[in-house]
């Protein structure tokens, strides 16, 4: 194999500004597509466990429709096609108006695909409390709504902490989909280093080594947050 | 929008079901491989060498620290360059897929011999059967039952992986939509199509894996 | 206190609770056994309105419990509950487990309720214990704090199902003892359990189910002494064997 | 590395031309999927003389699609033996691959919708501007506005059908690209007569044929095949064929540039 | 029959097992008994290996458990053990969880193995369960198939852990029934458990265990009598209270 390294290449201008950016805009995507995928996945996580039929069928639903599609060809619905159902108005706001289209669709995008995910894993967490948990909560006067904010929802969280992670990480790695729509991500910078210089080890190994590590720094950070929120004794023996 | 044009999908119905062909294909190979590798780096993690189970474990949770489309770019553009000699697209994303998804199926074999409760390990000793015998006729079939609705999910995962293929130019389901989509300035015609297709598709198969679930539940 | 008047509950087809009518005077201790399956926990979950029921009326004071308009939280948290694995919530510590229901729903003031919960964990033999977890608790210990969690919301009547049997047989004792003192106060009481030894202790009346349905309902010397059904003597037969 | 590409070919009785599917009418493919075009049409000549020289009784052509960003390693890597589209020579891509003679002479312009008011880059200040990942062009354009201290929104896409679903839909006011290619895509609207091609050349480039470095022999038989073409006058028949109008509604005169350099590029024998 | 000589056992730092001595005599059925955690379970698993032990010697018949060269799975095919939890294998019928290790470890002909597994589902009374999952049969008719997939074995010890404790009280009797039957069979026997009425019935010495040591060791009646220890005392007194 007759190639030239050069590992200089990474740091010099303007590649060192280009990686830099596409790795400050990945993380951007992963906690914005975060903190709606966890607000709207717990909403929708929270109606499936509800006893109201119509609520739970809502609940199911949202999570088969954006669970059974692929991610990318939900990318190309919200950009290519959501908005061509809009009234005018609208459309020119999505389409230009809007600061940033790309990275805007694309967060809204990883967002609502990975709502349905975290949904699934609230659900599992609340569904894996004991019945009588909440039984114990309504005998005692609580609302349901009550039973939730106090009862179902801290446990369950606590109880999901581990797969809501691998959640995130599965949001911060595939924020390199958002390519496609020309969003300047760490993978997309990597590739675009690449067609600048005609090096692409260099390249792909800088954006591998910091995927790999913001997913090493995520897994031990979440460690010490499963420690710190672990129930005393454990949730799952207290019986 | 000027109204939808049912044509432009029957126009090209042939383009779309080579794609779908190629979906599907791409699935089973990895799949096969994917259970074979996984299979073999389960056993190495499990195993009391430790040096084997180190180097297996940290394969497994390096490529799962990755990308898919990362993994694909790379085998895409470096392996020809690495082993020296040409490699098309489509075997270029077949091997990406099938080391991809051999660390995700470590993982779940793994889980799945684990799932199995240590009182059953203890009775099948505490009868007289050797080590061996022991994960033969007791460990794992309940492993394996244990971990089928698991396996299909991620087969069903990865069938929707296969559209990432779109970004090498592999003309799967997706970027043969994509063509059509482009050449006769259709997008919202063909995008919604994909997502339909594939919405049938793996949320019927998701259902039979819950039947199968529930009825081989232990 | 507590009155049910033919009520009968089906699961789809399966009918859990058959016709089951049952009186309990303000003060009264009823004790409820029977084999497993016959509908205990069922009946005494529909006293609060946690089971929904089809037929029949349950009325608590005067208040009707299946009634449409019925503020249930409201019923119940007049009315104590304790469960065979005690359901303490693992998340909050022994003091927040007793506080917190008495501030959000009776709407008490923060330090009464303190002041109420610490006077409680001492009746029940656990001044100390009030910054735990419930899992870093023995089970006999989990207990006596549910019952102290209940007793917080100044209940009418209080409703026991099992209580004792997750316990180890060393714990049991504990629990009982509690539950006599309780009794012995004038608590009104249904309590679903197979300790005969309590029932003969403090029970007024003992109920036997089967199926579904109250086959006995006799004053405990009645019931200990000539068990009318087949069933109830096969029963009392198995339990006090060994 | 296994052979040079020219003992590859005689040897496998397979020449490879890596082609475009929209690169039009360089490479692209029709209706039916099949690969054709002027820089297509050039490479069957080589094909032909190669397997005149070498005596072979067949020699299948075996088509390989590249993208703009895969077409440089998949020369690179043996994959394919021919590029044959519309690449423009350049010294930075000398480094993994070789060129032969230039085929066609064109620069960077902009394609934008009638009406709208943009003649020029400058007019983009504020503005989308699309660019395929990877060419000439997207070079050129960012220099352009690097220079000027533009604040232009550079958007990247996959390919040239992609920037022109990005413009109908409005969701960008230009596409950078070389003009040829403009006029072509232009085409390709629902409305052709909506859009129009502006601007001076951000940079001038001259397309040819992208070969594997390091084999002389084949070079050398490429080189001898077009200098031939431009000789007897077949190249200017092939433009023609293409271009004077091709058959995909583009009508572009031969230019001078071109004339002049197909008649430096014809070598005696 | 089975002799367990000064054994000791650590997980890590904590001991478990305090210098534990017993002799357990062919055809003698011993019952050990104490508080949770006692290490009750640990012991009887050292008696058939599936627990290792760090000091002390542990002999079934003349073959040493602890030493090196011992075929473990031979030893334990000898040894019929049940569980607390059944441990039924969830995948197979009730036929063939009794007769695929009479086939796969004994080396029987499946006819002879099928004939010896029917035979004994009919001693335990559960003739025509053969070709159900144990998941399908209650807790106390798996613990009897449990029972009959040890003694299809043919061991010369059986060792029980608990076997009635996972079990509704109306279940326990037809667990301890088989068991009675076997002890008056003249099988060897160690059982763990809290039924005192068992132990009154057929054990010829119960062992009282606290805290990893052997507190008592004492036939019956002694037992039953004056059990010396204070700790016994208080336990029994617990235990036999209700
Ligand atoms: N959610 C449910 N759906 C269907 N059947 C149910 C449900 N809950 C309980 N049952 C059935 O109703 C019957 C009565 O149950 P219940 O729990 O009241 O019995 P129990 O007397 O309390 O028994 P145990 O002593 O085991 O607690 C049982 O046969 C049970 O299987
Ligand atoms: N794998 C282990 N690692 C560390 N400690 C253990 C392990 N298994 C058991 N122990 C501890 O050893 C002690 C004895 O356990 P063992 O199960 O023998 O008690 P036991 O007398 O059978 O109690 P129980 O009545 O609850 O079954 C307990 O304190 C237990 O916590
Ligand atoms: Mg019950
Ligand atoms: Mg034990």
């Amino acid at each position: 194999m007759n190639y030239s390294w050069d590992w200089g290449l990474l740091f010099r201008s303007p590649h060192i500004g280009w990686i830099a950016q596409g790795f400050v805009t990945t993380i951007e995507m992963a906690v914005l597509a975060w903190c709606i995928a966890m607000t709207l996945g717990s909403l929708i996580g929270t109606l499936r466990t509800l006893d109201n039929p119509i609520a739970k069928r809502i609940g199911t639903l949202y999570v088969e429709i954006f669970r059974n599609v692929p991610l990318l060809a939900q990318l190309f619905l919200w950009y290519y096609v959501i908005p061509e159902l809009l009234p005018a108005s609208a459309q020119k706001f999505v389409k230009r108006d809007m600061a940033d289209p790309q990275f805007w669709t694309s967060v809204v995008g990883l967002g609502c695909y990975t709502a349905a995910r975290v949904a699934e894993q609230v659900r599992s967490g609340i569904q894996s409390i004991p019945r009588g948990q909440r039984s114990a909560a309504l005998a005692m006067g609580f609302s349901t709504a009550q039973v939730y904010r106090y009862v179902l929802l801290p446990i369950g969280f606590r109880t999901v902490i581990p797969s809501l992670t691998n959640d995130f990480l599965g949001v911060f790695k595939n924020s390199s989909l958002a390519l496609t729509l020309g969003v300047m991500e760490l993978t997309a910078a990597a590739r675009q280093i690449e067609e600048y210089t005609f090096h692409s080890f260099e390249p792909f190994a800088a954006a591998t080594v910091l995927y790999s590590c913001v997913t090493l720094l995520v897994i031990s950070l979440m460690r010490v947050v499963e420690r710190r929120t672990r129930i005393a004794g454990n949730v799952g023996t207290a019986r | 929008m000027s109204g939808f044009d049912w044509n432009v999908i029957l126009n090209n119905r042939g383009l779309l079901l080579q794609g779908l062909a190629v979906s599907f294909q791409l699935t089973l190979v990895a799949i096969a491989g994917g259970m074979a590798l996984g299979t073999v780096l389960a056993m190495c993690r499990l195993s009391r060498f430790r040096p084997l189970a180190i180097a297996a474990g940290s394969y497994v949770n390096f490529l799962r620290s990755l990308p898919l489309i990362l993994v694909i770019f790379w085998f895409y553009i470096l392996t020809p360059q690495i082993v020296g000699h040409p490699i098309d697209a489509y075997s270029s994303v077949l091997i990406a897929f099938t080391l991809f998804e051999a660390a995700y199926y470590c993982e779940i074999i793994r889980a799945g011999i684990a799932s199995v409760k240590a009182g059953q390990v203890n009775a099948g000793l505490a009868l007289g059967f050797g080590q061996f015998h022991v994960m033969r006729y007791v460990v794992l079939p309940q492993a394996f039952r244990n971990m089928l609705p698991v396996l299909l999910t991620q087969a069903i995962i990865m069938f929707q992986d296969t559209s990432i293929v779109y970004v090498v130019g592999v003309r799967d389901f997706l970027t043969a939509a994509d063509v059509v989509a482009n050449s006769n300035n259709r997008p919202v015609e063909l995008y919604s199509v994909v997502a339909v297709t594939f919405l049938v598709i793996c949320f019927t198969a998701s259902r039979l894996v819950g039947r199968l679930q529930r009825k081989y539940a232990l | 206190m507590i009155e049910v008047t033919g009520v009968s509950k089906w699961y789809q087809q399966f009918q859990v609770l058959k016709d089951c009518s049952l009186t309990i005077k303000s003060g009264e201790v009823i004790v409820i056994c029977g084999p497993s399956g016959s509908g205990k926990s069922t009946l005494i979950k529909c006293m609060n309105g946690l089971e929904p029921f089809q037929q029949g009326e349950i009325k608590v004071g005067d208040v009707s419990v299946g009634a449409k308009g019925t503020d249930l939280p409201k019923l119940r948290s007049r009315i104590g509950m304790v469960f065979q694995n005690f359901e303490l919530f693992p998340h909050m510590t022994v003091r927040k487990n007793i506080t917190l229901p008495q501030v959000k729903i009776l709407g008490r003031s923060k330090d009464e309720s303190d002041a109420r919960t610490i006077k409680l964990l001492e009746r029940m033999g656990l001044p100390s214990q009030a910054d735990k977890f419930p899992a870093q608790l023995s089970g006999g210990q989990q207990q006596r704090v549910a019952i102290a969690r209940a007793l917080a919301m100044d209940p009418v009547a209080m409703l026991f199902d099992e209580p004792t049997s997750a316990l180890d047989p060393e714990m049991i004792n504990e629990v009982l003892d509690v539950m006599v003192a309780l009794a012995q106060d004038g608590m009104t009481m249904a309590v679903v359990t197979h300790e005969m030894g309590f029932a003969r202790r403090v029970a007024n009346r003992v109920v036997f189910m089967d199926q579904g349905s109250i086959v006995e309902d006799a004053p405990k010397e009645a019931f200990f002494g000539t068990p009318r059904s087949e069933r109830a003597q096969l029963f009392l037969s198995k339990i006090l064997q060994h | 590395q296994t052979g040079g590409a020219l003992e590859k070919i005689v040897q496998s009785k397979t020449f490879s031309i890596a082609y475009r599917e929209e690169s039009v009418p360089f490479s692209f493919i029709d209706s039916s999927g099949k690969p054709q075009g002027y820089a297509i049409d050039i490479c069957l000549k080589i094909a032909d003389a190669i397997k005149e020289e070498y005596k072979l009784d067949k020699l299948d052509i075996k088509y390989v699609p590249v993208t703009p960003q895969t077409r440089i390693p998949l020369i690179a890597n043996g994959t394919a033996q021919v590029e044959c589209s519309s690449t423009t020579i350049t010294t930075g891509r000398m480094k993994q691959v070789e060129f032969l003679a230039p085929t066609f002479i064109t620069g960077t312009k902009l394609l934008v919708r009638k009406g709208s008011g943009i003649t020029k880059i400058e007019d983009l200040e504020g503005k989308t501007l699309l660019a395929l990942g990877g060419t000439t062009n997207e070079k050129a354009a960012e220099a352009e506005i690097a220079k000027r201290k533009l604040n232009v929104k550079l958007v990247k896409v996959k390919d040239h059908p992609q920037a022109l679903l990005n413009l109908e839909q409005g969701r960008a006011d230009a596409y950078t690209s070389n003009d040829v290619v403009l006029y072509g895509i232009a085409t390709m609207a629902k409305d052709p007569s909506q859009y129009e091609v502006v601007g001076p050349f951000y940079s001038y480039d001259p397309f040819s044929i992208m070969i594997p470095k390091n084999d002389s022999d084949f070079r050398a038989i490429g080189l001898r095949t077009m200098s031939r073409m431009f000789e007897s006058g077949e190249m200017e028949k092939l433009y023609k064929k293409w271009f004077e109008p091709g058959p995909t509604n583009i009508n572009l005169v031969m230019s001078q540039e071109l004339k002049n350099a197909f008649k430096l590029f014809s070598f005696a024998d």
